[in-house]
């Protein structure tokens, strides 16, 4: 075995924490992924019931929130060009943009579920139990703990971003080292991901 | 020996950081000190879950209520079985060797991110404390089994809730080990060490830390939705709101099963080093044991129905799961046919952690076939949820994992301490352990196949028989566990210093001084041609 | 990484992306509209799949990284698809 | 490997049998091979025999051999489990049918003719099939005998198992899935006869009433209780089990919880039916929601005046 010397300073590897980063999203799919396999098996073994419990949620709002996201995925993305560029100021722009339409979409998502509540739909409700079939309350089950848990995660990529921002303009984050702006960017577009799925499933297929 | 003493006062052991003492251990981003927190938080855990089990078998001694009523009975086992799995064989090797070796068998400082990696013992520590405030206090002992099966698990009038989100906190502790791993060996492996230089031991850390990250948050999330349906009701496996049970067993097994090779893939791993050294050669079949490696991670995950038989499944998935699990033995029959071959024309020194491995490969052997009885439809039906079932997980997660982290704090402990403990009463301690385990576990086949199911409280007197001779067994394995436990205690404080290399391993953590300094290497090692992963001189 | 020079995406190739998921995203919504029976389900998913695809390649870079982060999403999928097939060996059957 | 008195017990018998002979037959040769070859193995090339060790790196087609023939292994393995277990699937249409409804923590098999028992009678060599009804959590019924093992899932509704009984005598009948505190005392026998008798037996229905006449309204209550199963979660001395104590309760003041609010009421009569056939909508402070299930059906309203009789004793 031969030796060579190299100085001890301390490693910088971006690429081992985008593939630490990679690595948490993988987890992220497969927790989603467990919940899209518990809405399948009671889409197949209640077609009407989610059928017409699908039709009671408003298309319009998930569609808004849809375009919201996307538009919000393209800003982070674009952000990451910014400073790579060493385009400072834009990159605070494009943040701040998605930062702002995350708030939109958190904000849609509390009138939605408002005027459910207010309606008497949310779970263990005695309203829902007196008047929906068990499909219907296990399609608003599955309704309330998916998009809740999205909303959560929305949350945490919001905390990511704020983080960044404050990285930026301390010039923590510039041309050269860009790690964290680009994995709280990843994070960022597995929200959106999940979001895909998300919508046609609760909100399309009736 | 003077060497060695000054290597003792050199390493990472005695060198402070910021903090000394007691804060110097628990704010260390070292690696090594991080797997030793590990070690003495696992053993800990390990202590009271044995001495749980041990009451369970003192409760069987004969029928009727001997120490305990069956609330606290069923209590017990859920507490040993939560322990024993979440706390002690999920992070055991991994966490205690993996974090102590990985770097140094791959030639790097430390993991990917020490940070993280201490963030992880502490989110260890944080659902052990929820856990055992479930235990301790609120309206009673969690009494569900280590399954949770619903919809017992939220109908029971027991502190579930915190213990469900213990099992969660655990996950995520798991989930950053196996994160920190994966990372550090793709981009922290020496120069010139490449895919086909890592020692096994490396491999299965591999394989495990992908089943961790991809199986974990299954679990995680079935659990979370349990703690909901307590909470609020929301239906998901409720039958009674129109949930279906059965989907419950489904989500946690396609964990729990994966689970169970994340348990047994390290072990095995540190078996493939051991038998090496030991036998004074290369491992027989390098490529072989990693190709098993990872097609035991792999259909590992595909196969989880075979523990609902009887359930209630459709005859289809029945049959594709028996197909499975046959074919996910596999595997592990080519890592025993590669073991033993090691040892073909090899210059065998007994010592102890030798002892150790070779009864693993028995007793990994007895848990496997009798695995096969259980994988197989019919016979499953007749076993399943009997003490033959208990029979196999003893002698394979105990057997193999635990027997595996006997052989590995044996073959590591001068590595790790610098000092060599008493090899007389270690073997000792290890035939006493040996004989208390086969009569410990081995009549519970028997009384499986006669039909005694599993999680009884009391039996019928046909049963007295096998029952006492099985807790006559435990006896002398407790017996032979003292003697281990205080001969290593001993060494650790007291045992006379050796040198870097007492058992001439040909891996690269012998090639740094025992036990190793904090920076590990003084220079990143370069590594050759013609080194390989068991050649290093 | 930092050594190796990086292609640096262009603004326009993000917004082009968008224009395609938006694009995408009101197909699905007028095909889900409009009565298929089962293959709206299909329908929506095949969309989804696609925007997904459009998320990874451009804005999460696999486009432009090395290939290894593409074959393991790729492999994740496959896996989860194997469990979701699985899974529904017990359903599809049941009597 | 079993006791020979059970064999043939059941139709099952050889199938599940010939499957664990095949399996442990196989295993048995290998785990005696292979450790008598570690030994072998151990001893020839101990560093004492032998101080140099020769390297080997492996072989690809030993690696090969030793895939293959466990491969082909385990698919006879495969194979006679598969042939043992398939007929479980299968019940014949003439079969004889008994309704299992499990609850914590008994069993209660309902005959077609409306009979009810606590253990399982059956006519020998008549094809059995049990269908089994799960009220509040998930039980399973075990006959080691029979080979037979089915989990009764609640809210699942077309579960069955059956088998052909191929010899008489008393077996056991386990529960064996995990279902809470007595689960090691949900079990029960089941007592296979020649048909003659078994049919004796099957339209003899005086015996129950005959005996329920002579007993006074309080032991009659009891003997209600017991067989139903109450003291399993209720009991008789004032120590808490699942549900609160008997003791003390007629006539006291109970706090309950009942639509969301909390009030007093008196432990009278038509509380107890109530709690007995609506458990849920007044629950009694510090007990769960769902554990008691109501007993609506299976207590007529007679019972329930013996069991309030006998209620009023216990104080
Ligand atoms: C370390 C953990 C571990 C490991 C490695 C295994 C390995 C295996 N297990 Fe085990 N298992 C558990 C832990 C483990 N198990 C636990 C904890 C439970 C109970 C959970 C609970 O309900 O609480 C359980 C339960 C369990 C069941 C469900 C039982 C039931 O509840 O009905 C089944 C059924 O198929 C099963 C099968 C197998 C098989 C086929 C293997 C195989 O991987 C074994 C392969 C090994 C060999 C076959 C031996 C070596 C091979 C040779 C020497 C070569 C010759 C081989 C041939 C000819 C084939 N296990
Ligand atoms: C790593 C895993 C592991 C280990 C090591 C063990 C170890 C033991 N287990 Fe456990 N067991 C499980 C995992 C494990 N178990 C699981 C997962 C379950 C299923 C739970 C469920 O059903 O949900 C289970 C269930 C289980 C049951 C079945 C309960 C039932 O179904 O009714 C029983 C019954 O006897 C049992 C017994 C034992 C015994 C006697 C030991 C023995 O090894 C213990 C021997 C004890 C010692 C060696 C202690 C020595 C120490 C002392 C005596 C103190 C000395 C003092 C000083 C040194 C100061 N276990
Ligand atoms: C599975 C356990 C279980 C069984 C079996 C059971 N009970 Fe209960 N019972 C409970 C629990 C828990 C409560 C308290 C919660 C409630 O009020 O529903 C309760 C409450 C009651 C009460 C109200 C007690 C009070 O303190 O106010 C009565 C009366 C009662 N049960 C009678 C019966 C009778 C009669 C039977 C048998 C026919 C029976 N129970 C069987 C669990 C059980
Ligand atoms: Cu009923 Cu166990
Ligand atoms: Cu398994």
């Amino acid at each position: 075995m031969e030796k060579t010397h190299q100085a001890h300073h301390e490693h910088y590897d971006p690429e081992a924490s985008k593939i630490g980063m990679w690595l948490f999203i993988f987890t992220e799919l497969l927790l989603f992924g467990a919940m899209f396999i518990i809405y399948s098996v009671y889409r197949y073994l209640n077609p009407e019931a989610f059928h017409l419990a699908g039709e009671e949620l408003n298309t319009l709002i998930g569609a808004i929130n849809t375009v919201i996201l996307l538009v919000s995925s393209m800003t982070i993305a674009m952000s990451t060009s910014a400073i790579r560029k060493g385009n400072i100021w834009l990159t605070q722009q494009l943040l701040a943009i998605t930062l702002v339409l995350a708030l939109v979409f958190l904000v849609n998502k509390y009138f939605e579920w408002g005027s459910k509540f207010s309606h008497g739909i949310f779970p263990g409700s005695e309203y829902m139990l007196a008047n929906y079939s068990q499909g219907e309350i296990l399609f608003f089950g599955l309704y309330f703990v998916m998009t809740g848990l999205h909303a959560v995660h929305i949350l945490v990529g919001m905390g990511l971003i704020i983080w960044t921002m404050i990285e930026v303009r301390q010039k923590k984050i510039h041309q050269e080292k860009y790690d964290l702006l680009e994995n709280s960017g990843l994070y960022w577009h597995l929200v959106d991901i999940i979001w895909i799925f998300l919508f046609p499933l609760f909100y399309l297929i009736h | 020996m003077q060497e060695s003493q000054s290597a003792i006062q050199a390493s990472y052991l005695r060198t402070p950081g910021r903090f000394k003492g007691f804060l110097g251990w628990v704010t260390s981003t070292d690696h090594k000190r991080i797997g030793l927190l590990y070690l003495y938080s696992i053993a800990t855990m390990f202590f009271v879950g044995m001495l749980l089990g041990l009451a369970m078998k003192l409760e069987l001694v004969a029928p009727g209520k001997t120490l305990m009523e069956a609330r606290d009975y069923n209590a017990t086992f859920t507490v040993h079985g939560v322990i024993m799995i979440f706390m002690v064989v999920i992070p055991g090797l991994p966490a205690v060797f993996g974090n102590f070796l990985l770097p140094l068998m791959i030639g790097a400082r430390d993991v990917a991110f020490p940070r993280i990696n201490l963030l992880s013992w502490y989110f260890y520590v944080a659902g052990v404390v929820l856990i055992l405030i479930a235990l301790l206090f609120g309206p009673g002992t969690p009494d569900t089994g280590w399954t949770f099966y619903a919809p017992y698990s939220f109908k029971t009038g027991t502190n579930m809730l915190p213990a469900i989100f213990g099992a969660f906190i655990l996950g995520f502790s798991s989930i950053l080990t196996g994160l920190n791993f994966i990372v550090t060996i793709h981009r922290m492996r020496a120069p010139g060490m490449g895919w086909m230089k890592l020692p096994m031991f490396a491999w299965t850390l591999y394989g495990t830390a992908w089943i961790q990250l991809l199986a974990t948050p299954v679990v995680g999330i079935t659990l979370v939705l349990v703690a909901l349906e307590r909470l609020f009701g929301i239906g998901v496996f409720d039958p009674a709101l129109g949930g279906d049970p059965i989907l419950y067993q489904h989500l946690f097994w396609i964990y729990s099963h994966p689970a169970v090779y994340i348990m047994i893939l390290p072990a095995m791993g540190a078996v493939s080093e051991i038998i090496p050294t030991f036998a004074q050669k290369q491992l027989f079949g390098y490529k072989a044991l990693i190709l098993s490696t990872m097609a035991i991670a792999f259909v590992g995950y595909l196969v989880w129905g075979h523990h609902m038989f009887t359930a209630g499944m459709s005859g289809t998935a029945q049959y594709a799961f028996s197909l499975l699990t046959f074919l996910v033995a596999i595997p592990s029959a080519i890592k025993v046919f590669n073991w033993i071959s090691t040892m073909y024309k090899g210059s065998i020194n007994m010592q102890t952690p030798f002892y150790w491995a070779a009864s693993f490969i028995f007793v990994f052997m007895i848990g496997g076939f009798s695995g096969l009885v259980l994988g197989s439809l019919a016979t499953n039906i007749h076993v399943h949820d009997t003490g033959f079932v208990v029979a196999h997980f003893h002698y394979i997660v105990f057997g193999g994992v635990g027997y595996s982290f006997m052989a590995a704090i044996h073959y590591w402990f001068p590595k790790i301490y610098g000092r060599m403990y008493d090899s007389h009463w270690a073997n000792i301690g290890w035939i006493l352990f040996f004989v208390g385990f086969v009569s410990l576990y081995t009549p519970m086949f028997w009384l499986g196949m006669k039909g005694m199911p599993r999680r009884y409280y009391d039996y019928l007197p046909e049963f007295h028989g096998a029952n006492i001779l099985s807790t006559f067994g435990s006896w002398i394995l407790a017996m032979g566990f003292i003697v281990i436990v205080f001969n290593l205690i001993r060494a650790a404080r007291s045992g006379p210093p050796v040198g870097p290399n007492p058992w001439n391993g040909k891996t690269m953590e012998w090639m740094v001084p025992s036990p190793p300094p904090v920076e590990n290497f003084e220079e990143i090692p370069v590594v050759g041609e013609n080194d390989g992963p068991y050649n290093y001189e | 990484m930092s050594d190796e020079k990086q292609h640096i995406v262009p603004y326009s190739t993000f917004v082009v992306v968008l224009v395609a998921l938006l694009a995408l995203t009101f197909a699905s919504i007028g095909i889900t509209s409009i009565e298929l029976g089962g293959l709206t389900v299909a329908a929506a998913l095949i969309f989804a799949i696609a925007k997904t695809y459009l998320v990874l390649a451009y804005f999460m870079h696999i486009k432009y990284d090395k290939p290894y982060i593409g074959i393991m999403v790729g492999l994740i999928f496959l896996l989860f698809l194997a469990v979701v097939i699985i899974t529904f060996l017990d359903y599809f059957y049941r009597v | 490997m079993y006791n020979t008195e059970i064999t043939q017990a059941s139709n099952f018998v050889k199938g599940v049998d010939t499957a664990f002979l095949v399996i442990m037959g196989i295993s048995f040769v290998f785990l005696l091979g292979l450790t008598a070859v570690m030994l072998y193995f151990i001893y020839r090339y101990n560093r004492k025999r032998h101080p140099k060790p020769i390297q080997i790196e492996g072989s690809t087609r030993l690696e090969i051999v030793w895939t293959v023939i466990p491969l082909v292994l385990v698919m006879v393995m495969f194979y006679y489990g598969w042939a043992g277990w398939k007929p479980m699937g299968k019940p014949p249409k003439d079969a004889m049918e008994v309704t299992v409804i499990g609850r914590m923590w008994n069993f209660i098999f309902e005959y077609e003719n409306g009979r009810k028992t606590d253990t399982l009678y059956l006519p020998k060599d008549q094809a059995v099939k049990l269908n089994l009804v799960a009220l509040d959590v998930i039980h399973s019924v075990y006959i080691p005998a029979f080979r037979v093992k089915q989990d009764m899932v609640p809210g699942k509704d077309n579960t069955f198992m059956w088998f052909i009984p191929q010899r008489e005598g008393t077996f056991e009948l386990y529960c064996t899935e995990y279902c809470g505190l007595n689960h090691s005392y949900m079990f029960n026998y089941v007592k296979v006869m020649e048909s003659e008798a078994f049919n004796t037996w099957y339209s003899d229905t005086t015996a129950v009433a005959a005996s329920a006449e002579i007993e006074s309204a309080t032991a009659a209550g009891r003997r209600i209780m017991q067989s139903i199963g109450c003291f399993a979660c209720h009991s008789l001395d004032g120590s808490k089990l699942v549900g609160p104590t008997f003791k003390g309760l007629y006539g006291s003041e109970r706090t309950v919880t009942s639509g969301g609010s909390k009030k007093v009421v008196t432990a009278d009569d038509e509380y107890i039916r109530k709690a007995i056939f609506e458990p849920d909508a007044e629950l009694v402070e510090g007990f769960g929601r769902g554990l008691m299930l109501s007993y609506r059906g299976q207590l007529s309203e007679d019972d329930i005046l013996l069991i309030i009789e006998y209620l009023k004793t216990v104080q």
